[in-house]
């Protein structure tokens, strides 16, 4: 078999960051939502991999590392606000939290 | 040998993704997602990124997850009694997700990458270190002051409500 | 030398009792009425030296443009500032009467003072980014004056409206100001002057060659549209009248609603080289006379009478410029800004005497009870009437006489509406000030303090004084003017003679001695006795009735429902329902919001870079 | 190698968010009645240090680099500090007034507010797409948080998880378009980034990833189609992070959108004007027209905000100097008068205030000196002179007349009467007699009486003279356009 090129790796990420753009728009769950978010930043990831294996030298590899710090605050901190309003207004649920509107 | 581990980790990765975000238990979900990272991982270790994949593992299917369950517990999510999503919303994710596939596949038709050759970098500890302490010393420092901080909001949100009239109007 | 102290002091005046004297209304009221005397003695003295202002200084310079603050004092400017400093000189004296025991006379005097100092802001600008920097200050004055009492939900309406349709003529003007500046490169007045001549070529050769020169000029025109109140955008003017009387007669009679016609005679120069934007001018000012003066017929309420027959008069200035003779324009601005702000006193001698009583039909026999203020309307009425040896004759009449020579239809309709003003004029004064008291108040009513006769005094003493013997004001109208009075055939002087005469009779024939304006329920004792009459009677009754009252409430529904509701509100109703359209995309739902972000990120891709 | 020098601003931002923490951890209650006001006077004496060069600048030409290249201070990214340090001052008073200086939670708040301005700072230097990520998150981190601080109001939590939903899936746009840069431009260095751009513009990549980063920055400044969290994210917070919303995060976008529209990417300015150029007047339309029947001032605002986001947005989309030069005198207005606004309902209402119309009437009787800044601050996002949006709006509208045509300029004229109107509304119904039921109002204090004064006096100079502040701003804008 070929060995996978560029482009192959392209493919994967660009379908992984899809998956997870749809998960955020189907998901009731805020929870899911959150894990959804966490694919998107993950496909990105892939991709940087990618372009620094391909040639591009290791700047995108730090990058990579600074994605996966700011990722897990990013977690600490959605999850602190669900907690914050599952405590308050008993869930997690997006068709719940749509007060403000128009 | 390199090929069909790609190919293999490549679909796992992408079929975890999908159960993830279909899953209707939220534990399975978690459980799912955390397998997604590890067979990413692998994808790292084929790119060569050593120190990424474990970090990988350490951070997301470590860390995060965990951090995910207890969260999961902590609210006692159940299992979405019907379907974990509406029908229109159903319809709205294929769009989004096609519209956006279809747009990213035509940017990788169209920018000719299957020609670009392989590069010789390695991401071992040591050379990620040595970069890292170096060149992007700054923005590591910056992400410190973005670490406190997350920290100092995140314990002020969660705190529980000191005294009884502090307490929350029900809402 | 000194010209910016005309700035200055109604500035200083504003920014001390705005910021300290609030609540002291004595002081605030002596500080600001200081300061408008002051500057009308100084804008005199100036005027009277000839003196030069001093050079200008830099207050923009962003790459490319440059802007110079820089104070215009030609014969224009001078005469414009005496009538503004003058005139509101008198209307501050007057505030302390009328305004006396109002719990916010700080404010008011505030207020005024920040007004005086837009307008002479405008009067003094040298080029026309400051022009329109002080003509959105006036806008901005005016409405905080409309809406004075705005705990009055009406008073805060008509401010609202007022500063609106302002704002929408502003906005051409603005439009036409970028597109000079853009072409020209220059927003000074004298550079702009110099460079006119190459307007035509220079727009043609620029990105915006697609505008015809006529399109330019009628931008800049919308914004007189909107401060001097011409169709379409008349609507505010009418409404304006919720302000304090002082306030109806500064700004809304005298000078703001005179800031468009005076831009207009600034920027003669680039009017003048479109003749279609000329006579589109010439039209809808000739066309707003005559509407405003229809509807001031059926108006019963002593105030909104005097705002439409503004209106009227705006429409004569703005044609005048049409008719390519600025002069005859200033001219009449200027005595109309007299015996306007006197009728406005008068009228607001009139409310205050009457306990805010401001119904026609609820006044008369004040000439026995008020004979000062009478007399004083007296004067006004034969000035804005155009009855000879009082100012409004020659103003009024020079712009006729352009009319003649230019254009015969704008003459046979402003001719019209001569006779209009005299007949309305006629009908106000033969109710309110003859006959017998037709209220409680009217009967009650005396005579108000020096504070409100000394003013009315003055600004009569103006009326007359430009007549035959301006001095000063002769001078500089012979600077602007070449030629102050036009010649004319003694036919067509007997002609200017007899229309005020027709309306004034008639007004006095038809209106002597009755007690509401519904002439169908006429008393039957003057059928008989004027029986030999009958015809004439019926005759003018059909005419004025049947026809022209009719053919008025028809303008005035068309004015109501057809500008107003299609033009005015049909615009801000469309707002709304697109506004509303747009609001239902804001459904508060996350799964949406994501939807539409991944959706317009796709279509970023995919039509803006893969194509 | 890093020179802490050129970091000095930086470095005393860092040291005064930690002296904060400590005094929270040491200090006893009653000794913390003028925290706020000592933090804002620290930062206002940063920020003025700062305006005149900072010791870091020789010259308004100079550049000076540190981080191996990756952080530079030119005479943008020093404007760039001044701002930050003048909007985070605001912020943190008006946090010193709600929920107060001894309410739990203070010190942390005004720790994330100094966050805050402190990815602005760094985001006005960065010179690398990881310090670019890194301060935008920063940023938004702490935003997410500020947005939710009420812990006790479910609007306040709801904005936040809206808001930190839909942030991270911008931002993970953002990140996917950087990414493609990368890999397209084989760096993450914006010099080399631009070198691509010049030498490689038909790379298909490249342009996706430049239009990625636009779509994540869209969000940022709320452009029209990236736009649908403001109005909600902006009614559910609470005040403080509300101006911290409009006054620090929303011109860091406008910040680094002018840097990489006119250093970055300006080789390829011929693509990115027109796309911009009709987002801007899409944003503007809408902002001037969604908010005409809101009866919440929250949500009125920022409905406003957008539509200024237009105006800014139709700034940039001149491609010339003069085109930064207005978008950052722009911004410098905005800063001015909405923050005067969000002074006078910090003032006009207690923390838990939902901001409808209804509530504000009589507070023209109730407290003169509150109605009067919020006349002014709306007077001035209205753009009447002589106050400081004026000549904002004059500058942007000639800009772009002469660049990108007579439509978007009358697009622009549109959009600013739509929103005067509803300006004119807040004014009618806080001059109104009071209803039963509007909220009594506290004795506006010393701090807030101050910061209103400064606010109303820099409108009117910069306004009224501004001459006085656009030499700053050239300077500034040519810096960045090398």
């Amino acid at each position: 078999m070929e060995p996978p090129g560029l482009n192959h790796w392209l493919v994967v990420s660009a379908m992984l960051f899809c998956i997870g753009a749809a998960g955020v728009v189907l998901r009731r769950n805020l929870l899911v939502v959150l894990m959804s978010l966490e694919i998107m930043l993950n496909a990105a990831n892939l991709a940087l991999v990618a372009f620094s294996r391909y040639g591009n030298g290791l700047d995108g590899q730090i990058f990579v590392f600074f994605v996966i710090t700011v990722a897990a605050a990013e977690v600490a901190v959605g999850l602190a606000i669900l907690v914050a309003l599952y405590r308050l207004c008993g869930t997690v649920r997006v068709s719940d939290i749509a007060t403000l509107k128009l | 040998m390199e090929a069909a581990l790609f190919h293999l980790f490549s679909f796992l990765t992408l079929a975890g993704a999908l159960l993830v975000i279909t899953r209707r238990d939220p534990v399975n979900a978690a459980m799912l997602l955390v397998l997604t990272f590890f067979f990413m991982a692998g994808l790292f270790v084929l790119a060569h990124a050593w120190f990424l994949a474990a970090a990988q593992i350490l951070v997301y299917a470590g860390a995060i997850m965990v951090l995910f369950l207890f969260v999961i517990m902590l609210l006692d999510a159940k299992e979405e009694t019907r379907r974990c999503f509406g029908r229109v919303a159903g319809v709205g994710a294929l769009a989004v997700g096609g519209a956006l596939l279809a747009a990213l596949a035509g940017v990788i038709r169209d920018g000719r990458l299957w020609r670009v050759p392989a590069g010789d970098a390695e991401g071992t500890t040591a050379a990620v270190g040595r970069l890292l302490f170096n060149t992007y010393l700054l923005p590591f420092e910056v992400a410190s002051v973005l670490l406190l901080a997350a920290t100092v909001g995140v314990i002020v949100l969660i705190r529980a409500p000191r005294r009884p009239d502090d307490a929350p109007p029900s809402a | 030398m000194g010209h910016a102290f005309l700035l200055l002091l109604p500035l200083t005046a504003f920014a001390v009792g705005g910021l300290f004297l609030r609540r002291r209304h004595a002081l605030a009221a002596t500080v600001s009425t200081a300061s408008a005397l002051a500057s009308a003695a100084w804008a005199t003295w100036l005027a009277w030296a000839k003196a030069d202002p001093a050079a200008g200084a830099v207050w923009l310079d962003a790459g490319g443009f440059t802007v110079v603050f820089r104070l215009e004092w030609d014969a224009l400017a001078r005469l414009m500032a005496a009538v503004v400093t003058w005139v509101g000189a008198a209307i501050h004296v007057y505030s302390w009467g009328y305004m006396r025991g109002d719990p916010g006379t700080g404010r008011f005097f505030a207020f005024l003072s920040l007004f005086m100092f837009s307008m002479l802001g405008i009067v003094l600008a040298g080029n026309l980014v400051m022009m329109y920097v002080f003509w959105e200050l006036v806008g901005l004055s005016s409405y905080l004056l409309i809406g004075f009492w705005h705990e009055r939900a009406s008073a805060a309406d008509a401010g609202k409206k007022a500063f609106i349709v302002n704002k929408l003529g502003d906005f051409g003007f603005l439009l036409g100001i970028l597109v000079v500046w853009t072409v020209l490169g220059t927003v000074d007045f004298l550079d702009l002057q110099a460079a006119a001549p190459t307007f035509r070529d220079r727009l043609a050769a620029s990105p915006l060659g697609f505008l015809p020169l006529g399109a330019v000029a009628l931008l800049l025109f919308c914004g007189a549209v909107g401060k001097s109140a011409q169709f379409p955008l008349h609507v505010w003017l009418p409404d304006a009248m919720e302000g304090p009387t002082p306030v109806s007669a500064l700004i809304h009679a005298a000078t703001m609603v005179a800031a468009g016609v005076y831009m207009l005679c600034r920027l003669f120069f680039l009017f003048a080289l479109s003749p279609v934007a000329l006579e589109a001018i010439a039209w809808t000012g000739g066309l707003t006379a005559l509407l405003a003066a229809l509807w001031t017929v059926a108006q019963d309420d002593i105030k909104r009478v005097l705002a439409y027959s503004t209106l009227s008069q705006l429409g004569y200035m703005v044609m005048a410029v049409g008719l390519a003779s600025p002069h005859a324009a200033m001219f009449h601005l200027s005595t109309h800004a007299a015996f306007k702000a006197l009728l406005f006193l008068g009228a607001g001698s009139v409310i205050v005497a009457l306990h805010h009583e401001q119904d026609l039909w609820r006044m008369g026999g004040l000439w026995n009870r008020m004979r000062w203020t009478s007399v004083a309307f007296l004067v006004g009425m034969l000035a804005l009437c155009g009855v000879p040896f009082f100012a409004g004759a020659a103003s009024k009449d020079g712009i006729l006489l352009v009319a003649l020579r230019e254009n015969r239809a704008l003459f046979a309709l402003g001719a019209f509406t001569a006779l209009l003003t005299s007949l309305y004029m006629g009908r106000l004064f033969v109710a309110a000030f003859l006959g017998a008291p037709r209220g409680e108040a009217a009967a009650r009513a005396t005579e108000n303090g020096w504070v409100m006769k000394g003013p009315l005094a003055v600004l009569a003493l103006f009326s007359f004084a430009f007549a035959w013997r301006g001095g000063w004001a002769h001078d500089c109208l012979a600077t602007l003017v070449g030629a102050p009075m036009e010649h004319a055939p003694a036919v067509v002087h007997a002609f200017f003679i007899l229309i005020p005469l027709c309306g004034l009779l008639g007004a006095w024939a038809l209106y002597r001695e009755k007690p509401t304006d519904a002439l169908g329920q006429l008393f039957p004792g003057l059928r008989r006795a004027l029986a030999s009459k009958f015809l004439f009677d019926e005759f003018y009754l059909w005419l004025v009735r049947g026809v022209q009252e009719r053919f008025a409430a028809f303008l005035r529904g068309v004015d109501q429902w057809g500008v107003d509701g299609l033009g005015v509100r049909g615009v801000s109703l469309a707002a709304f329902c697109l506004g509303n359209v747009l609001r239902c995309f804001h459904s508060g739902s996350l799964q949406f919001y994501g939807f539409l972000l991944g959706l317009a990120t796709a279509a970023l891709l995919i039509f803006g870079v893969l194509r | 190698m890093i020179h802490p020098s050129v970091l000095r601003l930086e470095l005393a931002v860092v040291g005064l968010m930690l002296a904060v923490l400590l005094g929270d951890a040491f200090a006893r209650k009653a000794s913390r009645r003028y925290w706020g006001a000592a933090v804002a006077a620290a930062l206002l004496a940063l920020a003025g240090y700062a305006a005149a060069g900072a010791g870091i600048l020789p010259n308004a030409s100079a550049r000076v680099f540190t981080a191996e290249g990756g952080f530079l201070v030119d005479a943008f990214a020093l404007w760039v500090k001044v701002f930050a340090l003048v909007a985070t001052a605001v912020c943190v008073l008006l946090t010193s007034r709600t929920p107060g200086e001894d309410a739990p939670g203070f010190a942390e708040q005004v720790v994330l507010q100094l966050g805050v301005g402190l990815g602005m700072m760094v985001l006005g230097s960065a010179r690398d797409l990881i310090s670019f990520y890194v301060s935008l998150e920063l940023m938004a981190i702490g935003l997410y948080l500020l947005v939710a601080w009420r812990k006790e109001d479910p609007l306040s939590l709801e904005a936040g998880v809206k808001y930190l939903v839909y942030g991270a899936m911008a931002s993970a746009i953002l990140l996917y378009g950087m990414a493609l840069v990368y890999g397209a431009a084989g760096s993450l260095e914006f010099g080399i980034i631009r070198q691509a751009a010049a030498t490689r513009s038909d790379s298909i990549v490249l342009l996706a990833g430049f239009a990625l980063l636009l779509a994540g920055l869209g969000f940022k400044v709320s452009a029209v189609p990236f736009h649908w969290w403001t109005p909600d994210a902006y009614e559910g917070a609470p005040v403080p992070s509300m101006a911290a919303l409009s006054l620090l995060s929303k011109p860091a976008g406008f910040i680094i959108l002018a840097r990489l529209l006119f250093d970055v990417f300006w080789p390829l300015h011929a693509m990115w004007q027109g796309p911009v150029a009709w987002a801007g007047a899409a944003t503007l339309l809408w902002g001037g027209l969604g908010g005409l029947s809101q009866t919440n001032l929250k949500r009125l605002l920022a409905y406003s905000g957008i539509s200024h986001s237009g105006f800014m947005l139709l700034a940039l989309a001149s491609p010339t100097r003069s085109g930064v030069a207005a978008m950052l005198y722009y911004l410098l207005a905005y800063l001015l008068s909405a923050g005067l606004v969000f002074t006078a309902m910090c003032g006009a209402a207690g923390p838990g205030a939902r901001y409808d119309l209804r509530d504000l009437s009589g507070l023209g009787r109730k407290s003169p000196w509150l109605a009067g800044a919020l006349l002014l601050g709306l007077f001035g996002l209205g753009g009447i002179p002589p106050l400081a949006g004026f000549f904002g709006k004059l500058l942007v509208i000639r800009c772009v007349v002469s660049e990108s045509g007579w439509g978007f300029a009358a697009a622009a004229v549109g959009g600013a009467v739509g929103s005067l109107y509803y300006y004119l509304v807040v004014v009618k119904a806080a001059l109104s007699p009071e209803e039963n039921g509007a909220p009594p109002i506290a004795p506006v204090g010393r701090s807030l009486r101050a910061l209103t004064a400064a606010l109303a006096f820099g409108l009117l100079l910069v306004g009224a003279w501004p001459a006085s502040v656009w030499g700053a701003l050239r300077n500034a804008a040519e810096a960045l356009c090398q």
